[in-house]
């Protein structure tokens, strides 16, 4: 059996702020590059720093194989994104990857509908990369909490996507949650709907891609203890058939299928 | 002259003293995908319990400064799943297979033993009493030496396996569960399984834990793990698996001078499961620059310092 | 408006809730030449024995990853020296002062209570029941409720002061000692003391402290303090002074939110003695910036999960 | 009362590897470089390091108080001063001093010997500097391990010291330890000694020092957990009158005369 070598060393091409909190980390690694599906994930262990134990999971945003580049955009949020904001050009990451399972991006043009939240936003660069290459029609809606917030606007608008910003205080395009202003996305013809995003908008959304009835999938986010499958801290309440069972992020995930997720009180 | 790093573990025949602690690699199947199970000197799985269990609530899992905080629970698909989806893949490996239990009640353990000891390919049984989730206050079976020495007679009874005792750290005296695990017959000890812990987020003011009270492991509990260690490799007389903190062959070595035969490797698995390499690489050069054959050479055998 | 951090714990009016804890500030006097001692909610002092003491072999102290292990022994000039030589001096501050009684044998402890209640300036006697250090296997009194409540009630009854059981966390469950002690007359419980630990230098071979086994302290077992407080703050009446690995105010805050009316500070003021000013700055703009005006108001209450 | 205001935020100036394993940091500190007494140390919060819980104590090298600038030298044996060898000019050090009590200079001309050995070579250099004020006559012995670690010989010689360099190896000066060669520099008239290294070192000197009669001060080191006093973690046996007590060698020493230290099993 051809063994898997998750473990990677890749060095920093770029670390730079792109907006209030967020910062954008491009990491060089051929494989990594080459093999990362859009909403695959890496872990990476932060400095290697004896007191954080876990490793930190991040999306990947956005993979440029023919420079053996890829990147992922990160919010400030504790200890480890704080000490990563310290990464300079040719440190090395340590990091395992690419995990879980991404999202799935059909062969022949559909439309679509990406609806992204927070650094929710960036994996749907990778969404929209292929979508791009596919010749599919894409409508983009990204909510953001203020101005300051907004990033990455310019990425989807350069793939041609029809691109609506939602912020919570109104300070940069439409005022209100994502939810609020995605009727009027929903009155085109829409095949397929890739949504990342904080939780609350996960749940704001969901009523409303359940009800148009479109081929959805969702990237989770929980609380990982290894990222690889062995430790069942990431589970998930998903439908398999009729049974509800424990499914892990992980590796089931992080993108599942919109009629499978329960969205009990748990997640 | 490369040391023989084999060890036998009451009866069981390992490569190298390394051992996966349970619940930190699931049942073989995702390591089996980064290597050849046959790195470890055994492979301890989940524990398993008699029926499908769904495990507690997330958020399961939390960091502390230099240590995780779980409350997994045991979340198993019971015992018969066990032995017909995961023991199969296990026995294609060279690696002797530890297969952990745990149970909800005293009786449930034995039941357990009694179906795994039909199977073919396992090679010890050990004992999960300590499980600190399974009840909401961290006590559990493994905090009483009566229970704990009736668990292992019962399991003793039902199999003709070697039982292995896991024991959990949060007692007041540790050779007494020990002391009476021995007596009624357990062929060995693993210790020590994870410390009862709790973590509050002082911003949102909920627990870090859906559990509220979980289990600590990593670096943070080395210290504990090596003085539990060396007092029960003074108090009794059968082998004993090192377990607690262990990310470095050096915190190996160190279990193995307090008079561990074996060792556990938990929390670091999570980390990086590539580490185990590391570990047994490590364990050997130490040897062989002390000019030493095997890890049986120094176990137990610290300097005390002279008493004045 | 600037939250009132003043604070009645079982009778003793303290200007906040933050206390040294006992053995990491000496007697005040190495104290009192950085800083007024008044900024301390109450001064706890080392344990002070029946007669002179001289402690344990060094070395006494190692470093763990985020920890501290000591071995120091209950080193005492015995309670006539410090009424002689250290109690004057802490009576020239405005601060409540606890003193922090050990013994050998249950006897000893209302024998050193006896002595200390005919003194002018002592707010609180604190029973230093843990003591990990004095006997090699790290038990202690504390490990059993039964002679901790014994040895409790026999303080009481020596002294009109407050009486205050430090309890060991080497215990299977905390929450019996801590209803004896209640149920034996203590007016406070303060928790937790070290952690029974171990290290061992792997080049050496030689135990890093020089009476093997020690208590851990610091950052490492914070989890298991907040856990224990949390238990105990649902098993009694009395008031809790938590204690273990109070590094930061964030960390006084979650030891509040757990249940503590009162926070000690061990490990962080031999790193730092002016630490304490953070941290009672930092409760206070907590409280503040929440629309608190008291510590009592969080104090237990964390936010539980619902229940499925 | 005045209180005493320990800590402090002292920038590097520079720090350098000066043989091997042994590096010179110099910091600047307008207090500490005025307060400093010969012998006294300082105690290192090393990069604020939440896994690193105790401070790292150094003896102090030399003060040069004209320019606030203070100095240590450290050797590389553990975490701590592996973790030391990344300061940058700028960076700022967190440090407690000065700590304890210092060797005593006599105000008027002496004859002293300086016995020093591995990095206890350096706070010696402060030792001279003193002394070479008060027009005293200096013989200076200095043991290392080998000629790669031998540093520090110039300094004493620019005092107008007498200097005699032993290496345990003879790769450098004469071979054997300071104790074997101590000999030919008893010959002269010598009315004071200071004696700073390693415990084996201090052993083997004693004797001889103690026949010869002369004052001497002599730097201990221990095991610390504040270094200022408060946890009993460093003591050592000293003679006090007739009895025997336990002393704080981060209060009542680190310098300590002689005919009181006891060197039994424990030091
Ligand atoms: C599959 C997946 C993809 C993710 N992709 C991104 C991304 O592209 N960009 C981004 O900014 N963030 C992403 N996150 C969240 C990110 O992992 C956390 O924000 C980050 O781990 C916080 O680390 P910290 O040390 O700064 O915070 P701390 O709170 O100090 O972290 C403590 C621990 O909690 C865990 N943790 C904290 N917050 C979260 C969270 N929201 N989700 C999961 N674990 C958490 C961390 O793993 C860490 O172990 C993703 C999470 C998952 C599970
Ligand atoms: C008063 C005094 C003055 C000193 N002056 C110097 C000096 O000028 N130059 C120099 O190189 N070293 C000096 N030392 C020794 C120095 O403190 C240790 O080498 C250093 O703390 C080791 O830290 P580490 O993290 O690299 O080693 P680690 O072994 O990782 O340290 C672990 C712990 O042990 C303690 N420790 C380790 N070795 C010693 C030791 N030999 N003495 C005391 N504590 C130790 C440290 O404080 C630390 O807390 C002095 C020690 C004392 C007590
Ligand atoms: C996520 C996780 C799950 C665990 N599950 C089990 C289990 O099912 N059975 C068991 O006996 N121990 C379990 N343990 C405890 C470990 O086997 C081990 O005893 C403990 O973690 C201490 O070792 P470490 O510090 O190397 O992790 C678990 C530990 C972790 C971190
Ligand atoms: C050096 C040292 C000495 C101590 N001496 C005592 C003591 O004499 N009496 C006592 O009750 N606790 C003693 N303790 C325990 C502390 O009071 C405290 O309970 C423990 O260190 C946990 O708190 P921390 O993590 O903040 O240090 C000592 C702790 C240390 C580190
Ligand atoms: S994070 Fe470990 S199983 Fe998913
Ligand atoms: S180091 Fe704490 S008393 Fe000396």
């Amino acid at each position: 059996m051809n063994k898997v070598d998750l473990r990677h060393s890749a060095p920093v091409v770029s670390n730079t702020r792109i907006c209030t909190d967020h910062y954008r980390l491009v990491l060089q690694e051929d494989r990594l590059a080459s093999a990362t599906l859009p909403g695959q994930f890496v872990n990476i262990r932060v400095h290697n720093r004896e007191d954080l134990i876990l490793r930190r999971p991040f999306s990947v945003a956005l993979v440029k194989p023919e420079q053996s580049l890829f990147e992922i955009v990160y919010r400030v949020v504790g200890k480890g994104t704080s000490a990563m904001t310290d990464l300079q050009p040719d440190d090395v990451v340590n990091l395992l990857g690419p995990l879980g399972k991404g999202f799935r991006i059909p062969k022949k043009a559909t439309n679509c509908l990406l609806l992204g939240g927070g650094c929710g936003v960036a994996p749907l660069w990778g969404v929209a990369d292929k979508l791009y290459r596919t010749n599919s029609k894409m409508i983009v809606v990204l909510g953001f909490q203020s101005s300051a917030m907004v990033f990455g606007e310019d990425k989807f608008q350069a793939y041609g996507a029809d691109t609506l910003i939602t912020t919570d205080d109104g300070s940069y395009g439409l005022k209100g949650f994502v939810s609020e202003h995605l009727g009027k996305a929903m009155d085109r013809q829409i095949d397929r709907a890739y949504v990342c995003g904080p939780t609350p908008m996960i749940k704001a959304v969901t009523p409303i891609l359940k009800q148009a009835n479109v081929a959805c999938e969702i990237s989770l986010e929980a609380y990982m203890g290894c990222g690889f499958g062995v430790c069942l801290s990431c589970v998930v309440s998903v439908r398999n058939g009729e049974a509800i069972e424990k499914q892990r992020v992980c590796v089931e995930g992080p993108v599942f299928r919109l009629e499978d997720i329960v969205l009990d009180h748990e997640t | 002259m490369k040391p023989d790093l084999t060890t036998n573990l009451c009866g069981i025949k390992m490569s190298n003293p390394v051992v996966t602690a349970s619940g930190t690699s699931g049942y073989g199947q995702e390591f089996s995908q980064f290597y050849d199970l046959g790195v470890f000197g055994a492979f301890t799985v989940k524990s398993i319990t008699i029926e499908k269990r769904e495990g507690n609530p997330t958020p399961r899992i939390a960091e502390c400064t230099g240590g995780l905080l779980n409350s997994i629970g045991i979340q198993s698909q019971g015992v018969r799943h066990f032995i017909q989806k995961d023991l199969p893949l296990l026995r294609q490996y060279n690696v002797p297979v530890i297969v952990s239990i745990a149970g909800l009640s005293v009786d449930e353990y034995p039941r357990v033993a009694t179906i795994l000891d039909q199977e073919e390919g396992i090679s010890a049984i050990e004992v999960n009493i300590s499980c600190p989730n399974l009840e909401a206050d961290g006590c559990s079976f493994g905090g009483d030496p009566e229970i704990s020495g009736q668990i292992i007679g019962a399991v003793k009874s039902t199999t003709s396996l070697p039982v292995i005792a896991k024991l959990t750290p949060n007692v007041t005296d540790i050779t007494a569960i020990a002391k009476s695990v021995e007596t009624c017959g357990a062929d060995a000890v693993a210790l020590i399984n994870t410390l009862g812990g709790m973590a509050i987020d002082i911003q949102t003011r909920k627990p870090k834990l859906a559990n509220i009270i979980g289990g600590l492991s990593g670096p943070v509990i080395k210290p504990i793990g090596i003085k539990m260690v060396w007092q029960v490799y003074n108090a009794v007389q059968i082998p004993i698996i090192g377990i607690g903190g262990i990310m470095t062959w050096e915190d190996a070595i160190e279990y193995i001078l307090a008079g561990a035969t074996a060792v556990g490797v938990g929390t670091a698995l999570l980390q990086d499961p590539w580490v185990v390499f590391d570990i047994i690489e490590g364990i050997s050069e130490y040897l062989e620059k002390n000019g030493l054959n095997r890890s049986d050479d120094i176990r137990g055998k610290i300097k005390l310092p002279e008493t004045p």
